[in-house]
């Protein structure tokens, strides 16, 4: 509880004091060495926790960065659903996560293919047992339940963009609730929660697949049923540009999201408290770093010579597409090859940005491609880099996430589609959601409506 | 009384206000237009798809001059908005009737 | 001193590198073990005041959310002064603070209710003083310092937000110091500082009372003083929506609060480097993040029943209603039990909002409500869910800061409004004090005026 | 690898298990007690390599800083090109200090006056090593690579500001390329590599010089060759105002600034594992904040009496002059002289704002004066301030450094003009930079182009 | 049939359309526009350096109506436009010779 | 030669342009206008406290004709314009006395 600097509670761990004032003496030597001992694990056991809640802290900063990502790039009539739908998104992924998807994905499962089933979080780590194991449990249960929510809302927050300026607010909302409930957290369990894909040794170290690709395929199934925008293909099947509003807003979510991918990746480490893993944390940092600006470079130099033109938006996914790709293995590969799978991520996504658009699957942000084209080619690049990894394991990870999320939003997609309807009226779309589900312009002052 | 209507290139705009006030001119309203004419608009790719830019921005100008102002005006307005490249615009002369200024009700040649 | 990787300073701590080195002799064990224990202090005092500078940088990144969440909140015109406000008043705050406020609020006091009167900041520890202390003095005097510094500037921002669109700015920077150098100061001595309220058992974590409720009150004074924009109330009487200009904005000040939080609670705990404190840092993270998850999917909810549309501004003052409301106690209540206290603050700030806009008292972005309203519900409900709380005990702390803030602004306010004024003209106001006070345009090439 | 909470690996340091759980027994105290050496070094090794991550993800962020504080500051319709620029040479500068930048700056020399050539980064620091060392490698060399890449993208980032709204979009970027892989690192190893300014005793503790003053005399050499924007001075020479576009996001880019300040002057202590440490880094943050808080209120009351309005621009340039000027030496000053500091740097910075304008030096943003002549002031008053310091050092190392950038990026801007061209066509500029360069508007709704 | 356009302080829009749907008028047309007249603009500097506006905001109604109302029209909106203070505005009356409703095809005065 | 204002919907400019350049016309202005009419407002709420909407956002295209093409240009934009909601907006004709080409100086019909 806060209080002055100068009446503090007495430091819980009397070992160090002890040992700093009194042992001088010979015979307790081995008895205080002990509680030394036990300091230690307690520093180490701080430091990982803390670790972990500033990692934490800048995923859930990466919220943020979706939301300006995509507010950016829709239209100003579009704009406060959008904004809407983010935040939004981001409070239901917490409240369901907490009810029962943390536990499904990280409590004990009936099987490797199927998890368990229990409701809210477990007891904290009680500092006997910790000590107890020796140092082997390393963070708070609650740290680690923050790192993971934030994950969540990561994915779901891929969703949001590809069913822009078209979706019901309360039918995405919804969506959003199974998604982190339930299709999220399955496809979890099975590779982080120690499920088949664990078993099977599948590379996914922060989640190209278990994060960004699950997303894109949630969202693919989504934009499927949905159909595109009005107006974005011609009658001649030509597909029209839909410029985004605001690109201040989109640049800057771009490089929130970088920033919270140094959490999002540096955090998955898991732990920092030693030497080997301090430096594991930090090639990650440097690795992650490294891909999205080869990704940017990539990108931006294709758009330069494809188009004429610096297209910004296609460099702002080269950034995303070499930060999703580097996330599969930001550890074992080399700054250099970073640089490469970023490279190689920001050219493949501005090729992919370009074909989904031809093939009339109409994502306006360009989050199919940003999180599942090359959150796929992340995947497989881990395959090779990885001194572990195998590419046949990877493309059965791969499948496994796809097949189950796809599948598994695509029902979920479909009841909401039957029941309450998951697109706006046509009227509504071409006035905006924003008035209509919302009720506020996002500029009321400035736009030309 | 006529009302002259411009159409012109933006950055013309300081200029034409120049030779308006140079003549004597003490009132005229402005807005912002886009053209749509000879000078054609331009091509560019978001994202890979193109979208075609067919108005161009222009600025409108409005004034109401006593009728032997008119031609002084168009000439005065034609002058200082040419470039000489296509997208100058145009001067249109419409006929009005009366003229009336809120502040003090005055009305006709008088309120201009 | 920065330098390059290869020629660094010794370490500081010998004791270390002796153990590790030559330590394989039985008689100097002893000894040595007094460094290890020192080192460990040492360690324990680094971590704990990195975790102090790292939360505190949280806490002043919550300026630019204030800045961001008013500037979207007002109309257009009045944008730059807003701005010019939320950066000013930080700097003026921190300034105040240095000079003296930290100081009254943390030095020793006359009495329990009389703080004492001393001039900028005392010498930093020594080392010597903190291993003698055993390891009792847990972090550095200056980053004590910012950490606080930050928080005194957040309970200045709330001010600025409720009286926005007609105050004069350099009355309202005037009142700034004033707050921060006194009147925030001495409410905060009452608890944090070891007053009254201390002694009594006020349960105040981290400034539901002494920050928020201190906040509003101050700005309940003003806008009492101040009266309501023109046009907000028609000659009927009837309250007019004025929509805020750039609703992107202040859905960014929102996330960018949220985020803040976490070191404005989270570093409330003010130790982290034994497993206790971290295991309660962590709880902290959590329960702020699910309150905040709680009050907007509440808020949101209500509007769409009351309002038929899914307000966002709503939704964002139900995120941060909730984040206040469990300021005062994220620590005891588990996750559930902060999400409901979550819940029932969005709920709240709703009805308040809405309450408070028909009672004729103009506050543009609902700072007395948010701060206000659900600060003193969070504190009433600490009362309850901590297990040394007592509502009689809150009801009393509650009162303390009211009355004394209130008061003292109130004094505050009425002399500045004698002297220099407080209110922009008429002739200002409509045309938008942006132009009239700061001669700039937040938006100059697009904004309709 | 990430995983669930369940699951762990062991622990690398076994040692201190052992000693929490099987050290009761008196011969084997002494040996384990290396071990718990062993342990401490891992832990401060640990401690130190995650706060350099942190305070290094801080500075990344300035990347957004600058981004948003150049796009508020410039017109509409050359917003997309100043945000295309500020995220690319972000990565470009971090993809030329990976090739060859860092190992310039931080290698081995020729001389102190020559670095030396290698490409890529060498292998981490092994823990044996580190442990042999006793501790005295503190950080990870990754770690120190990505706190130093940030640095580098800050210094070219002042560049981009200066040659808003006229220069070419790829030529500023291959002059981006040059200065992140020679012109700052040659300056760079003059001082932090262990150079000639080294020996001499120059003080720069984070780069008011070696990253400050490099960019503004990088950038003073572009804007010299390239010329002010047509139509910013009239056919009387007077200036003429080109009102920023977006006061919002300008001043989001001045907190972002300010926060990330904390990492750049905050990480640039380079250790934090003791209480030396610890505590010189909390007198840097709180020196740090306090500076940039005198600059602001000083700028902003300059611009009150001088133009008799708050100036909200200059307001934002007084608190990174505040900023710049402190970058200098941030530790010995108290806390009242950083005031001081920071009050002169926000005068100065206004009226050398105004007087390089009315020099026809044509700077959008302010650029050469925040980094340049505050950055000048800053380290002249350091060579006062600081114990070792000494103003003619001081002398020696602006002019060397100034010296040293000018005229290697006149050379390499004069290049680039005569052969791919550094100015965009009179007719581009016209209709802004956006459309000729990007294809895109930056806000394609709302302008009123 | 006659068109009244309105050029009035921006502020003055609500009583304008009041006063304008007393008189039983069911339809017109608004604009932003800025003015150039004897309210002169305002000096304003920017990071030290001067920078005018010569341009003042205003509104712009347009209306078509019978000729018959024109006058009470015209009377109506200079009343709710005056304030009294210099830039209250001018209202110009124009001649119109067709008027169509898209809607219903509608010509002439049946169409306003 | 006579200008022709129509006020019509905003998602309705693409179609209306085509039909006018289909007749051969090749110039034309446009701009933003708000439109109030039989066509309603609408009603939001904003943080509880309602507002009213008065005013829809129409588009105003502006074109100087021959006199002799009049007729035909009312005609296409009213069939291009229809929706057949309330709101479709108005189509007036006016009188025009002289049209100048900036950049040529021609006068009359041949400046259009
Ligand atoms: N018949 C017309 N009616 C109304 N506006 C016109 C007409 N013709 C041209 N304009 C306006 O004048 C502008 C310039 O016309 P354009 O044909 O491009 O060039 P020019 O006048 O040099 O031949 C157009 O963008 C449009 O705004
Ligand atoms: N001759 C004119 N033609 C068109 N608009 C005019 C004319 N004179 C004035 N106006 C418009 O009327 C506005 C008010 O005119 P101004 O001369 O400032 O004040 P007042 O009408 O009170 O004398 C101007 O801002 C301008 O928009
Ligand atoms: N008398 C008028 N003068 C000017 N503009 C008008 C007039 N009547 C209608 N308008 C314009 O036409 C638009 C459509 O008119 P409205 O009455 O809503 O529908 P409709 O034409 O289908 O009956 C209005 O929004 C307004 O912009």
């Amino acid at each position: 509880m806060k209080n002055s600097a100068t009446s503090r509670t007495k430091r819980f761990w009397a070992g160090a004091a002890a040992l700093a004032g009194v042992m001088l003496a010979g015979p307790a030597a081995a008895e205080e060495a002990a509680s030394a001992g036990e300091t230690m694990i307690q520093l180490a056991y701080s430091l990982d926790t803390f670790y972990f809640l500033m990692t934490g802290a800048l995923v859930m900063w990466m919220g943020a960065g979706f939301a300006m990502l995509e507010a950016g790039l829709v239209r100003s009539k579009n704009t406060v659903e959008i904004l809407t739908k983010n935040i939004a998104l981001y409070a239901v992924a917490c409240l369901m996560y907490l009810i029962a998807g943390y536990n499904i994905m990280y409590g004990p499962g009936l099987s490797s293919f199927i998890p368990g089933l229990s409701f809210f979080l477990g007891a904290e780590h009680t500092a006997d047992a910790i000590l107890k194991s020796g140092g082997s449990i390393t963070h708070s249960k609650m740290a680690d339940f923050f790192f993971q929510v934030v994950f969540v809302a990561t994915a779901t927050s891929i969703v949001s963009g590809a069913v822009a300026e078209r979706m019901k607010l309360w039918s995405f909302l919804a969506f959003a609730a199974v998604m982190s409930l339930v299709i999220y957290p399955v496809g979890g369990y099975w590779h982080w929660g120690g499920g088949f894909l664990k078993a099977l040794g599948f590379v996914d170290f922060a989640g190209s697949g278990v994060v960004h690709l699950c997303g894109a395929s949630a969202a693919l199934a989504g934009v499927l049923l949905l159909g595109a925008r009005k107006g974005k293909y011609g009658p001649d099947g030509r597909a029209k540009a839909i410029p985004g509003s605001n690109l201040p807003l989109a640049t800057l979510g771009t490089f929130i999201l970088w920033l919270g991918w140094f959490g999002f990746n540096g955090g998955s480490e898991l732990m920092i408290s030693n030497i080997k893993e301090a430096n594991a944390v930090s090639m990650v940092f440097v690795n992650t770093n490294t891909a999205a600006a080869g990704g940017l470079v990539a990108a931006l130099l294709l758009a330069q010579f494809w188009f004429g033109k610096a297209d910004l938006t296609m460099a702002l996914n080269g950034a995303l597409a070499g930060l999703v790709a580097i996330t599969a293995d930001p550890l074992s590969p080399s700054p250099v090859v970073s640089t490469l799978i970023g490279v190689i991520a920001g050219l493949i996504v501005v090729a992919s940005i370009i074909f989904i658009d031809k093939a009339k699957i109409d994502d306006p942000v360009g989050a199919l491609s940003v999180h599942g084209v090359t959150g796929t080619f992340g995947l497989l690049a881990a395959g090779l880099t990885n001194p572990g990894g195998s590419v046949l394991v990877q493309l059965t990870g791969i499948g496994a996430i796809f097949v189950w999320t796809f599948a598994a939003s695509f029902v979920t997609w479909m009841a909401l589609k039957k029941t309450v309807g998951i697109r706006v009226s046509e009227e509504d779309e071409l006035a905006g959601v924003d008035l209509a589900e919302c009720g506020l312009e996002a500029y009321p002052e400035f736009t030309r409506d | 009384m006529k009302k002259i209507e411009a159409i012109i290139k933006p950055f013309k705009l300081d200029d034409v206000k120049h030779a308006l006030t140079g003549l004597g001119i003490t009132g005229m309203t402005i807005s912002e237009v886009k053209g749509y004419g000879r000078q054609k608009g331009h091509t560019e790719m978001y994202r890979g798809a193109e979208y075609h830019v067919e108005f161009n921005p222009k600025i409108k100008i409005e004034l109401v001059v006593r009728a032997d102002m008119a031609d002084k005006v168009v000439d005065a307005i034609r002058e200082a908005a040419l470039s000489g490249k296509i997208g100058d615009g145009k001067i249109f002369v419409l006929p009005v009737e009366d003229v009336v200024r809120v502040r003090t009700g005055e009305r006709g040649e008088a309120a201009i």
